[in-house]
């Protein structure tokens, strides 16, 4: 292990890191959050069109590379005349791909909300749109952190994709100094632990705001 | 209470000929009911007589396939126009499909229900699920509605929870602020389903004892209930469902005491004496 | 950003270009042609010859990079005005792109294990395995001598095949492997053979840009007689790499 | 899009699907399955160094890019005098990150089944290992189903990077056949149509299984 | 039953002093207890004082923190000497651990426990419910355990669900099922959990019915339950438990009609008269 290497590259690396790999996940991730709330409310709508639009881009988003979603997206869509640069092409192809993901969960976290709740909403005179924000989404959160901390950090690492379509950040970055060093184990490994420092980070987060959501409900 | 006399007159609810299936079980299968001012229906049944689902048609929760509702003299609710609505074609669906949000609407603003599972928000203070109803929809001022909340809740017995998280009280608890809900929204009409029958035995004294001080205050109330305890003493009729009809209806002292039916003496007789 | 920069009209107009900016596709991680030195800048032959032909035609010049697998897409949907990165000119790519004059010729080794005796030209390949980089045209010349062809992202993991014994040779640029010699540690392989034939690279565009080709071949032409190219043939390899 | 392309690389395409993505998923989801149950026990465990070294190892699984896995297990193994050949290399990699992801999933599904049947299983004398034998896990099956298909998808996907290690799968022939023809977006839509496809077929798979389970369960 | 007569003589089971805490709530506060063969101890009180974790703790199901237990004359298992281990650094712990773990299944092994959710195993049927102890654990060959468990499953009138899955059956079937399992253990010690509290009223009777007939057979039965009226007919004797304590015990007939407490009063008045 060229540990001269290591140390030298940890700066470009993390840098990498904080301005390229996180501020794209983070963006992309809140994003997609909005279209998987959006795609849930689809799939579980009674109208069958409806529905079947939701299942169907679930299926495309989940069943497809998501190296071919960017291409597409980067490549593709300048065929169409919309051409789009890197880091707002990198956004949407990330938040895209991140609601079909997130859809399942977030469907997942309002079916699993008890029905008596929305008959309590009900009786009291809510609109189904009411009782949805005010109700049914504060508890489906609490149940659907896990999942959907699960689907943000594979999005760290689906990041490392984004180098195709010209974005800079952590592993491209480590594609950069391996090819000048030729130690593509090293830089890959170090590489390796700066995402697991980033998940680490991320998992403790989770914890703390499971913890804050638990406040209200029974054990 | 100020209300209570002008409580006492009239029919309140009229219900004619309900049905309701689920799939293809036939549950309800013609229902008539009849509920004054003032007056306490108790709803007595086997499981699965369809106790509940008469419960839930009452306030729009389930909408019937057939049969027709009147509230307090206004217009009748005839889920028969619907079914009809059914064969005529697609704008005939689609005004059938309207009058029922409209008519589902209608019937649960004029009520107000307490589940068996108390159904609080658990996200939320006892004070915030109150007033949940009345600041959300019915667009009372905050301040007003947590003044009434607070009133409701000490009359209950509950002024020191109001910050509490349902979860942090007890069951007998939870179905009293359950209550208290319900009548934050100031309904005409009171609906209870089975309201004691998940509670520990000796908390099913406070929540009775709540509902009783309700009956005599004069609210008009419909009670699925196994207590028949409480029945017999609280009610001012008693209706015996089976099989999703009204077998028998009457005064409690006569149900309990003389039944009609045969099908009415062997239920009573499995409830209150289950070992002989 | 990415393609339009600048509003002034100017040298970039009359060569389709969007403003006076070449936009240029380089993987940025194929030592010594187009890679990030110690301090992190873009550097390399090809880098330095792009730059010096936009330079030479009046053109600002701006670096996109890439991998291999997005490059001629990013070409196709022109995201990029042209690639230099000793994009080798082959009879396929001719009947899609048009390429200039060549900025690159070169011949490719035969590098195995140093212990390794066995394979001593191209034809000893037959049913021996090597490890290639899809994106080079030395895969062809590995198929057409009989080896059987495993694919790797570069030549650091070529190398590292070759070391731990699991392929039997790789072939690639004689550009390549002197870099390699020159700065890392090369006592595990050597160079077995050499081709005869020489490979030529050059910048290559889209049919629509046969002007930019055309101006660059003109560029290319004044670098080479103003003696640019081999002062950067000089800089990267010890010779002059252009003809 | 070019027509001719796209019929003439189907069946190569289709081929490399067949003969390396299928089979390099199955075998690696079958040991991963094998190696999720061990870790997620270890998690499970009461003993805190055992519970220590499953949440280490799903960690690090979780916490760091496939793709340096596989280069670990690949480039890095020989190192210390292991050296494997691509597919073994590659089906050990894949197996250890499905154990990963799956303890996770066969761990919550393993706390899902209600207390009481520990406790059932205890009173008609079981051990612990017949109860989680006998009773437990054949209801944590049902439950993990749907969250076990997610990661046997995903795992499809991933196979794609298994090229990085010499084994030629569905993504490898899309590279080869868009590296000659130059006609990347062209083929790899034809590959991720490929890809669809198989999802699409396990998910109907899951379905299936998925009804067979319920058959015992009440709704 | 063949067994009857052998029943019927001595302490099969003698707790004395146990005690178990669950973090800082301290549970049960020196518990003693003692069946005989034959005998029928109904434990009854309020939600929250103990009653599950006694009788859990005569099957092994939590392991008191002190206290002892003696099974049929046989060895003492002393809860007290394990919790000396534990200060008796780490071999001692070891010892301890060991000797919980064997005390442990010494006592579940007399004994069979019916809950108060039932606890089939719901992807086996009725019959693989039934076998499932005797087949796998007991290593009865399955020709026998079959044909005892059909014998049993006839006595308690659901001969004909011996294929049906437990989602399949009605709440009272299911209890039925569950009490079929504990005694297909053939145990010296039956333990119940409130079998019927989770059932509607009208399935309760035909639980209790069997629980009643096992008892005049001559099982040795503990039960923890809220049905007074099964309590005042069937037990031998009443244990009221309060606080983690047992406040008063005696026969039925005293403790229902005179209670000495003034505890015991307030319960038995709450549970029986819960609107007074
Ligand atoms: N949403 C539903 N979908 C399908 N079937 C239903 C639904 N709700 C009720 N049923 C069925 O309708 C019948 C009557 O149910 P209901 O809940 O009204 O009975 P109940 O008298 O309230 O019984 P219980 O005392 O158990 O509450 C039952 O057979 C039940 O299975
Ligand atoms: N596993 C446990 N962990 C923590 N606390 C427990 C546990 N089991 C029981 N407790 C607590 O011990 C006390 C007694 O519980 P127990 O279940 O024995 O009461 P019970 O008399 O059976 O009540 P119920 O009539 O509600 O069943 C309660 O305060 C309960 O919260
Ligand atoms: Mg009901
Ligand atoms: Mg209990």
């Amino acid at each position: 292990m060229d540990w001269q290497l290591v140390v030298d590259s940890f700066w470009p690396l993390l840098l990498g890191g904080l301005a390229g790999t996180i501020p794209l996940a983070l963006a992309s991730f809140a994003i997609g959050l909005v279209l998987a709330l959006v795609v849930a409310l689809l799939r579980l709508s009674s109208n069958p069109v409806l529905s079947w639009i939701g299942r169907a881009y679930v299926s495309v988003i989940r069943g497809t590379p998501l190296l071919v979603q960017l291409f597409v997206i980067f490549y593709g869509m300048p065929e169409i005349g919309i051409r789009l640069d890197p880091w707002p092409s990198a956004i949407i192809a990330f938040s895209l791909n991140v609601g079909g993901y997130a859809a399942e969960v977030v469907r997942a976290a309002i079916l699993s909300v008890p029905k008596g709740q929305w008959e309590a909403g009900w009786t009291i005179g809510m609109s189904p749109a009411r009782s949805l924000s005010r109700i049914i989404l504060p508890q489906a959160a609490r149940v659907s952190v896990p999942p959907l901390s699960n689907t943000f950090i594979s999005l760290v690492k689906d990041t490392s994709l984004a180098s195709l379509i010209l974005v800079t950040e952590l592993f491209r970055k480590a594609q950069e100094i391996a090819a000048f060093s030729s130690e593509f184990m090293t830089v890959y490994l170090e590489a390796a632990f700066i995402y697991w420092m980033f998940c680490t980070v991320l998992a403790a987060g989770q914890n703390a705001l499971e913890k804050r959501l638990d406040r209200y409900v029974a054990h | 209470m100020s209300h209570t006399e002008d409580r006492r007159q009239g029919a309140l609810l009229t219900a004619r000929g309900i049905h309701k299936s689920f799939g293809a079980n036939h549950v309800l299968r013609g229902v008539d009911l009849e509920v004054g001012r003032g007056d306490v229906v108790a709803l007595i049944g086997a499981s699965g007589s369809g106790k509940t689902t008469v419960l839930r048609s009452l306030n729009g929760l389930e909408t019937p396939d057939a049969g027709e509702l009147r509230f307090d003299g206004g217009p009748v609710v005839d889920f028969g126009a619907q079914a009809a609505g059914q064969d005529g074609g697609r704008s005939g669906r689609r005004t059938a499909a309207r009058t029922a949000k409209t008519n589902r609407a209608a019937l649960r603003d004029r009520s107000a229900m307490v589940f068996q599972h108390h159904n609080l928000f658990p996200h939320r203070t006892v004070l915030e699920n109150v007033i949940e109803g009345p600041t959300q929809v019915q667009r009372v001022p905050r301040e007003t509605a947590v003044g009434r909340a607070e009133e409701l809740l000490a009359r209950v017995g509950l002024a020191d929870k109001r910050d509490a998280y349902p979860h942090e009280l007890s069951g007998g608890q939870q179905q009293r602020v359950g209550i208290v809900r319900a009548l934050a929204l100031q309904p005409d009409l009171l609906l209870f389903d089975e309201p004691t029958s998940a509670l520990d035995p000796e908390l099913v004294g406070e929540v009775l004892t709540v509902m009783k001080e309700l009956a005599e205050e004069g609210w008009t109330m419909v009670v699925v209930t196994h207590e028949l305890q409480f029945a017999r003493q609280v009610a001012s009729e008693v209706l015996f469902l089976d099989g999703g009809v009204v077998v028998e209806r009457g005064a409690p002292a006569q149900i309990f005491t003389d039944p009609a039916e045969e099908r009415t003496r062997q239920f009573l007789q499995r409830v209150l004496h289950p070992l002989d | 950003g990415c393609g339009s920069s600048g509003e002034s009209s100017g040298a970039g107009d009359e060569l389709g270009l969007s403003g006076d900016t070449l936009v240029v596709a380089t993987e940025g991680t194929y030592r010594p042609f187009s890679y990030h030195d110690e301090t992190g800048e873009l550097v390399g032959y090809d880098v330095e010859v792009a730059q010096a032909v936009a330079e030479n035609l009046g053109l600002e010049v701006e670096f996109q990079e890439t991998q291999w697998d997005a490059i001629f897409t990013g070409l196709d949907a022109g995201r990029f005005d042209t690639i230099a990165n000793q994009v080798t000119i082959t009879p396929e790519r001719e009947a899609k792109y048009v390429f200039s004059t060549p900025y690159t010729v070169s011949t490719g080794v035969l590098v195995v294990a140093a212990d390794n005796d066995d394979i001593t030209s191209f034809a000893d390949l037959d049913g021996k395995t090597t490890a290639q980089s899809l994106t080079s045209n030395w895969n062809d010349l590995a198929k057409e001598s009989g080896a059987k062809v495993e694919a790797v992202e570069g030549w650091a993991q070529a190398v590292a095949l070759l070391e731990q014994g699991r392929v039997d040779a790789t072939i690639n640029d004689s550009l390549t492997y002197l870099d390699y010699a020159n700065t890392e540690d090369a006592s595990g392989i050597k160079v077995a053979a050499e081709t005869d034939e020489e490979s030529q690279s050059a910048f290559v565009v889209t049919p629509e840009r046969k002007a930019l080709a055309t101006a660059i071949d003109g560029a290319l032409d004044e670098l080479q007689a103003d003696g640019t190219l081999a002062d950067l043939g000089e800089k990267y390899f010890g010779e002059d790499v252009s003809q």
